[in-house]
């Protein structure tokens, strides 16, 4: 037996949800392409929302609960928006005996934000890993995609100041709507 | 006018559970055949007619000969194993898993509508619960009561999947799934919305009866009033998945 | 192809680097990089433009010596590590004066790394042979030091069941954690009837402080393909899944790299070497779970699940993913694979101990001088690793611990350093070989915050499947917090044995049934850590 | 069977019901039987207002959720040989630690001035404080014996003291369970 599947149409005509499609013509619109295909959203939007869910599930035929509960299980899934910036501190074991958890506390009481947290202005997102590989140059973060390595808590506190003042890297695109 | 089906070769098997010599089929689980010979083995995750899932560990049973312990729902009988369920270790952590259970939610029987026809209390009292010696996680959840039927108290889940089971595999609505990891798993309904405004959901009503607990209820129903009834699932089992 | 055509085309590539007299190559791996070699990198290169045929600069994979990045080696084509000239923490400033000195008989003072001293001698490279040593991204050097022909040779004059007899011979066992012999599992998967096969490569490096695999994909891509398609031949699996972290981009890039241009150079694909053999490779990213690390739960992500693991039998090598046999190994096991192919399996076996053939890569961090990733043979005394290869606690200090095996593993302390390092010896201490994850711990050190640090690490990884591991972990990490701040008694201290001994037995996949183990290893030898800290 | 001296057994509620107390007295003739065999010292069924030093079995019924309740639960550990949890609120915190899910001031908050019309005020005098998180009385002190049950059974109770009565270890299992 086999029912009719239709293909939903593209949620808005930003021309991101392309690429996510393209991801699932890739992998023929099997339902096992669900994670590469929220990787693809992610990659594309900064995170998952729940257009972006529900047009996943439909395009792969996952039932909805399913995609959610996929989303939700992996800690890289986002389904809010990032900060400006991102500060991902490495609590690996190497890090974490050479001081990550002065560095976490340092941020909490600097900036008023929990791992996993945003601060309430948008500018900062603040993150922990379990090990960035980087266990040579403990205690280390991962600030806007670069990592940064021996610091004191001081260190990072002032580089993540210099990332706010220069404002030199740009914006993370708004988020497309779906037209009315 | 069928035709003699073509059955594959099962060979039947005998092997010992409890000093008690049996027989069954080697495609038969531990778990099945026991339920068959009325030879108690608790669980809480495993329903006949369901998927067996292997999450709540209620069934480990002792093989000898093998090092490790093996969950009855999800082991094979094989010829000649000797399988002992009730020793004084299983017992004993046993009743460790029942003491985490109820640490880990809120789990109040004096005033839930399930209490005196729940699993988990039955439970707790076979296996000689009567305290937890761990202190009770400090999380609550919401009660979801918006459908107009059931009601869900996630303070009351047990993480068993019953109900995304038997959705899925019965129902066919998959409307049930988990969402999250460890203990800040909650079961949903479709995107973790109120269960009212469920696309998927066809209000049959089935994940309320399997639900061994006070999690999953019908409305209206007072302490202790909440009675579930399963004997329709392993008919509609049969009925859906032929052997 | 033949072999022979292979083995011309590595000699012209070899022909043509040998032109060059010097090869300036600059350590591109991950670490080197976040300490800025990709800077060093551009200037070295803008500073060699004029004298083009003289010299080349390239970029390379891992070197080992991670807390000395950026690393910088001045070589002969072809030459090893230890036989190149190495600069340590380069600046990008230091560019001209290296190139200045090509000539130099002497190094320069300031920057040299001497490559006489134990950290590299002491060591034993197969995995990380090439490593360092050629450009990850260019399948030329690839070739050029014998990459994929094993590949070759065994497609062409080997059947499937003599490359299992000798993977079998070797007595390699899998480097991912649990030691299982690998030439048993390739022998179960080749016996499942025909049709559908999958071999898939676990490259779901999870544990904290462990980065072999990681320095292997970034180094070396092209080996664990060619271990793979070697895997797929004797197995008659003609598709492969390498599920590797979203953590590391670098990783990723290089080995989609690597796919790409060994499919077109035809070592992937179908009719690989002119045999009717064929195998594929697809890439699919983890998203942050480190029980996917699991075997059944990584299955399950591939399918696009929630990584939650499942009970075993049926293991995947019977039905795994889709249900269709399926062998799983993870990066290093592969990367052992061409060599074994190469010098046949008796030569392997010879290297090691009884029970642990061939040699490990490790991953030497924490409290220790050289923190970096080392390779030794298999057998090699932990006090020889951490003291004369790792040179020992910085300012002198005391070893009071070391932790292998990550959350699933344990704690060794001083007194037992003199263990060779194998699979029985440490599963005898009570921790495991695990990834290879090395971290040392000086006095300072407390071992319950240790103890209490992994539990974390495996209550917020516990896929909450199964009841022992998601709220005993989580009730085991309070007691051990309560311990730490001394509000404990002994009562508790009792139910955290109680929950260690129930965790342990009654939890569905390993990372329940192993997270206890930091506990009881440190329960184990630093008992009075605990008890000091009672109260009652 | 006078030969024998009588158990010294003294009772308190804590925070709870006084239900389990009235299960007690639900043993209807059986309470003239007990009265030949065990002598109440203490108990807010009787009029005796001092603990003496030295108590067979202490009986309480209640969570601990003020200081008062920590106190007497104190008291009680250092007097009696035998220390019986009686009922679920005792051995699990039952209703009373529902309130766990809040924080403190908005339980008082709730009880005392949103629920109030008539001068809301937070009572500070005459009243014990009440602690942020109620705890079973294990949760404090060491027990002996646990009787679930909201509240257990006369049946229970009465086998519970017969077995102590007898030097045996009680069995409450047979006769109870949690909400019974």
């Amino acid at each position: 037996m086999s029912l009719h599947r239709p293909k939903p149409p593209l949620p808005s005509d930003d021309t991101r949800w392309k690429l996510v499609n393209a991801t699932m013509r890739r992998n023929g619109y099997a339902d096992h392409a669900l994670i590469e295909t929220l990787h693809s959203v992610q990659d594309a939007f900064g995170f998952l929302d729940e257009t972006a869910l529900r047009f996943v599930a439909a395009s792969l035929d996952v039932p909805l609960s399913k995609v959610f509960g996929v989303a939700t299980f992996y800690h890289l899934f986002r389904l809010k928006p990032k900060g400006r910036h991102t500060c991902v501190v490495c609590t690996g074991t190497a890090c974490y005996i050479k001081g990550a958890g002065v560095l976490v506390d340092a941020l909490r009481a600097h900036h008023q934000v929990e791992p996993g947290e945003t601060t309430a202005d948008g500018a900062l997102s603040v993150l922990t890993a379990r090990c960035v590989g980087a266990c040579g140059l403990a205690p280390a973060a991962v600030v806007d995609g670069e990592v940064v390595g021996k610091l004191a808590p001081e260190a990072l506190l002032e580089r993540l100041d210099q990332l706010e003042h220069a404002k030199t890297a740009p914006a993370p695109p708004p988020r497309a709507r779906a037209p009315a | 006018m069928p035709g003699p089906a073509s059955q594959p070769k099962v060979r039947v098997v005998t092997f010992r559970v409890d000093d008690q010599d049996l027989s069954a089929r080697e495609d038969e689980t531990l778990i099945e055949v026991c339920r068959e010979h009325r030879i108690p083995i608790p669980s809480l995750c495993y329903l006949e007619g369901l998927s067996a899932w292997g999450g709540c560990r209620l069934c480990m049973v002792e093989i000898v000969g093998q090092p490790r312990l093996a969950a009855a729902c999800s082991t094979r009988v094989v010829e000649g194993m000797e399988v002992h369920t009730d020793t004084e270790r299983l017992r004993r952590y046993r009743r460790t898993l029942v003491e985490l259970l109820f640490a880990e939610r809120a789990h109040v029987c004096s005033v839930c509508v399930s209490n005196g026809h729940c699993e988990l209390q039955t439970l707790a009292q076979r296996c000689g619960v009567d305290h937890m010696r761990m202190p009770r996680r400090a999380v609550s959840y919401p009660v979801d009561s918006s459908h107009e039927m059931f009601r869900v108290d996630h303070d009351r889940c047990i993480l068993c999947t019953r109900c995304v089971r038997v959705c899925d595999e019965i129902e066919g609505a998959h409307t049930w799934d988990v969402m999250g990891r460890g203990s800040d798993c909650r079961v949903i309904t479709d995107m973790a919305q109120p269960w009212a405004e469920s696309e998927t959901c066809t209000s049959c009503g089935k994940c309320v009866q399997v639900c061994p607990t006070g999690a999953l209820v019908k409305q209206g129903t007072s302490v202790g009033e909440m009675v579930k009834d399963q004997h329709f699932l392993p008919i509609l089992a049969r009925r859906r998945h032929p052997r | 192809m033949h072999l022979d055509d292979l083995a011309e085309q590595a000699a012209t590539i070899r022909a043509r680097d040998a032109e060059t007299e010097h090869e300036i190559r600059v350590c591109m791996a991950a670490s080197c990089q976040s300490s800025g070699s990709g800077q060093v990198l551009d200037a070295l290169r803008a500073g060699v433009e004029p004298q083009t045929q003289s010299c080349r600069v390239k970029g390379v994979g891992c070197m080992g010596l991670c807390s000395a990045g950026p690393l910088v080696a001045v070589a002969a084509p072809g030459d090893t590590l230890n036989a190149s000239r190495l600069y340590r923490d380069v600046a990008p400033t230091d560019a001209p004066a290296i190139l200045d000195n090509l000539g130099n008989p002497e190094p320069i003072e300031r920057l040299h790394c001497p490559t006489d001293q134990p950290f590299f001698t002491a060591q034993h490279r197969i995995v990380l042979e090439h490593s360092g040593r050629i450009d990850p991204d260019s399948l030329d050097d690839a070739i050029a030091v014998g990459g994929y022909s094993a590949l070759v040779r065994a497609l062409t004059e080997l059947t499937p069941a003599e490359v299992l007899r000798e993977v079998t011979s070797s007595g390699l066992r899998g480097r991912g954690g649990g030691g299982y012999p690998t030439g048993l599992k390739w022998s179960t998967v080749a016996k499942m009837p025909g049709g559908q096969k999958y071999v898939v490569c676990n490259a779901d490096e999870g544990d904290p402080g462990a980065f072999m695999d990681r320095a292997v994909l970034e180094s070396d891509p092209h080996r664990v393909i060619e271990g793979m398609a070697i895997a797929g031949y004797a197995v008659g699996a003609s598709k492969g899944y390498v599920y590797v972290r979203a953590e590391y981009p670098l990783a990723v890039e290089r080995l989609t790299n690597a796919i790409r241009k060994a499919k077109r150079a035809g070592f992937l694909g179908s009719q690989i070497a002119d045999t009717q053999f064929g195998f594929e490779i697809e890439l699919r990213l983890g998203a942050g779970a480190f029980v996917c690390g699991e075997e059944t739960a990584l299955m399950a992500s591939i399918q696009g699940l929630r990584g939650q693991p499942r009970p075993r039998p049926p293991y995947p090598a019977e039905a795994g993913l889709w249900g269709c046999p399926t062998l799983i190994n993870n990066v290093e096991t592969f990367a052992n694979i061409a060599p074994i192919v190469r010098e046949g399996g008796d030569w392997f076996a010879a290297l090691g101990t009884e029970g642990s053939k061939g040699t490990k890569v490790f991953a030497l961090a924490g409290t220790i001088v050289n923190t970096g990733l080392i390779e030794v043979p298999m057998g090699t005394r932990l006090a020889h690793i951490i003291e004369v290869i790792g040179g020992g606690i910085p300012g002198g200090g005391r070893v009071k611990a070391v932790q292998t095996g990550g959350p699933s593993g344990g704690c060794i302390p001083r007194a037992h350093l003199d263990t060779p390092v194998d699979y029985d010896s440490l599963k005898g201490l009570g921790t495991i070989m695990g990834s290879g994850g090395m971290i040392v711990m000086d006095e300072r050190s407390s071992m319950v915050d240790v103890a209490r640090y992994f539990m974390e690490f495996c209550m917020t990884e516990s896929c909450g499947k199964c009841v022992p591991c998601r709220t005993g972990t989580q009730q085991m990490h309070a007691l051990l917090e309560r311990i730490a701040a001394a509000e404990a008694g002994r009562a508790e201290l009792a139910l955290l044995e109680e929950l260690c001994e129930v965790v342990q037995a009654t939890s569905l996949c390993g990372l329940g049934q192993t997270a206890p183990n930091p506990v009881l290893s440190t329960l184990r030898y630093f008992r009075d850590e605990y008890e000091s800290r009672l109260v009652d | 069977m006078s030969a024998t001296p009588k158990l010294k057994v003294a009772t308190a509620w804590l925070d709870g019901c006084s239900g389990c107390h009235m299960s007690l007295l639900d043993m209807d003739q059986r309470l003239i039987e007990l009265s030949e065999r065990i002598d109440i010292v203490y108990s807010p069924l009787v009029d005796a207002k001092v603990l003496p030093e030295r108590v067979d079995v202490g009986i309480l019924e209640g969570s601990i959720s003020n200081a008062d309740d920590l106190a007497l639960a104190r008291r009680f550990r250092a007097h009696c040989r035998v220390l019986v949890s009686l009922g679920d609120c005792a051995v699990n915190g039952n209703v009373p630690a529902m309130r766990n899910h809040f924080p403190l001031e908005q339980v008082l908050a709730r009880a005392y001035r949103e629920n109030v019309t008539l001068q809301p005020q937070l009572p500070e005098r005459g009243v014990p404080a009440l602690r942020q998180r109620v705890v079973p009385i294990h949760g404090e002190v060491t027990v002996d014996v646990f009787v679930p049950g909201c509240p257990p059974s006369a049946e229970a109770i009465w086998q519970v003291l017969v077995a102590l009565l007898e030097g045996r270890d009680p069995d409450p299992s047979a006769f109870t369970r949690f909400g019974a």
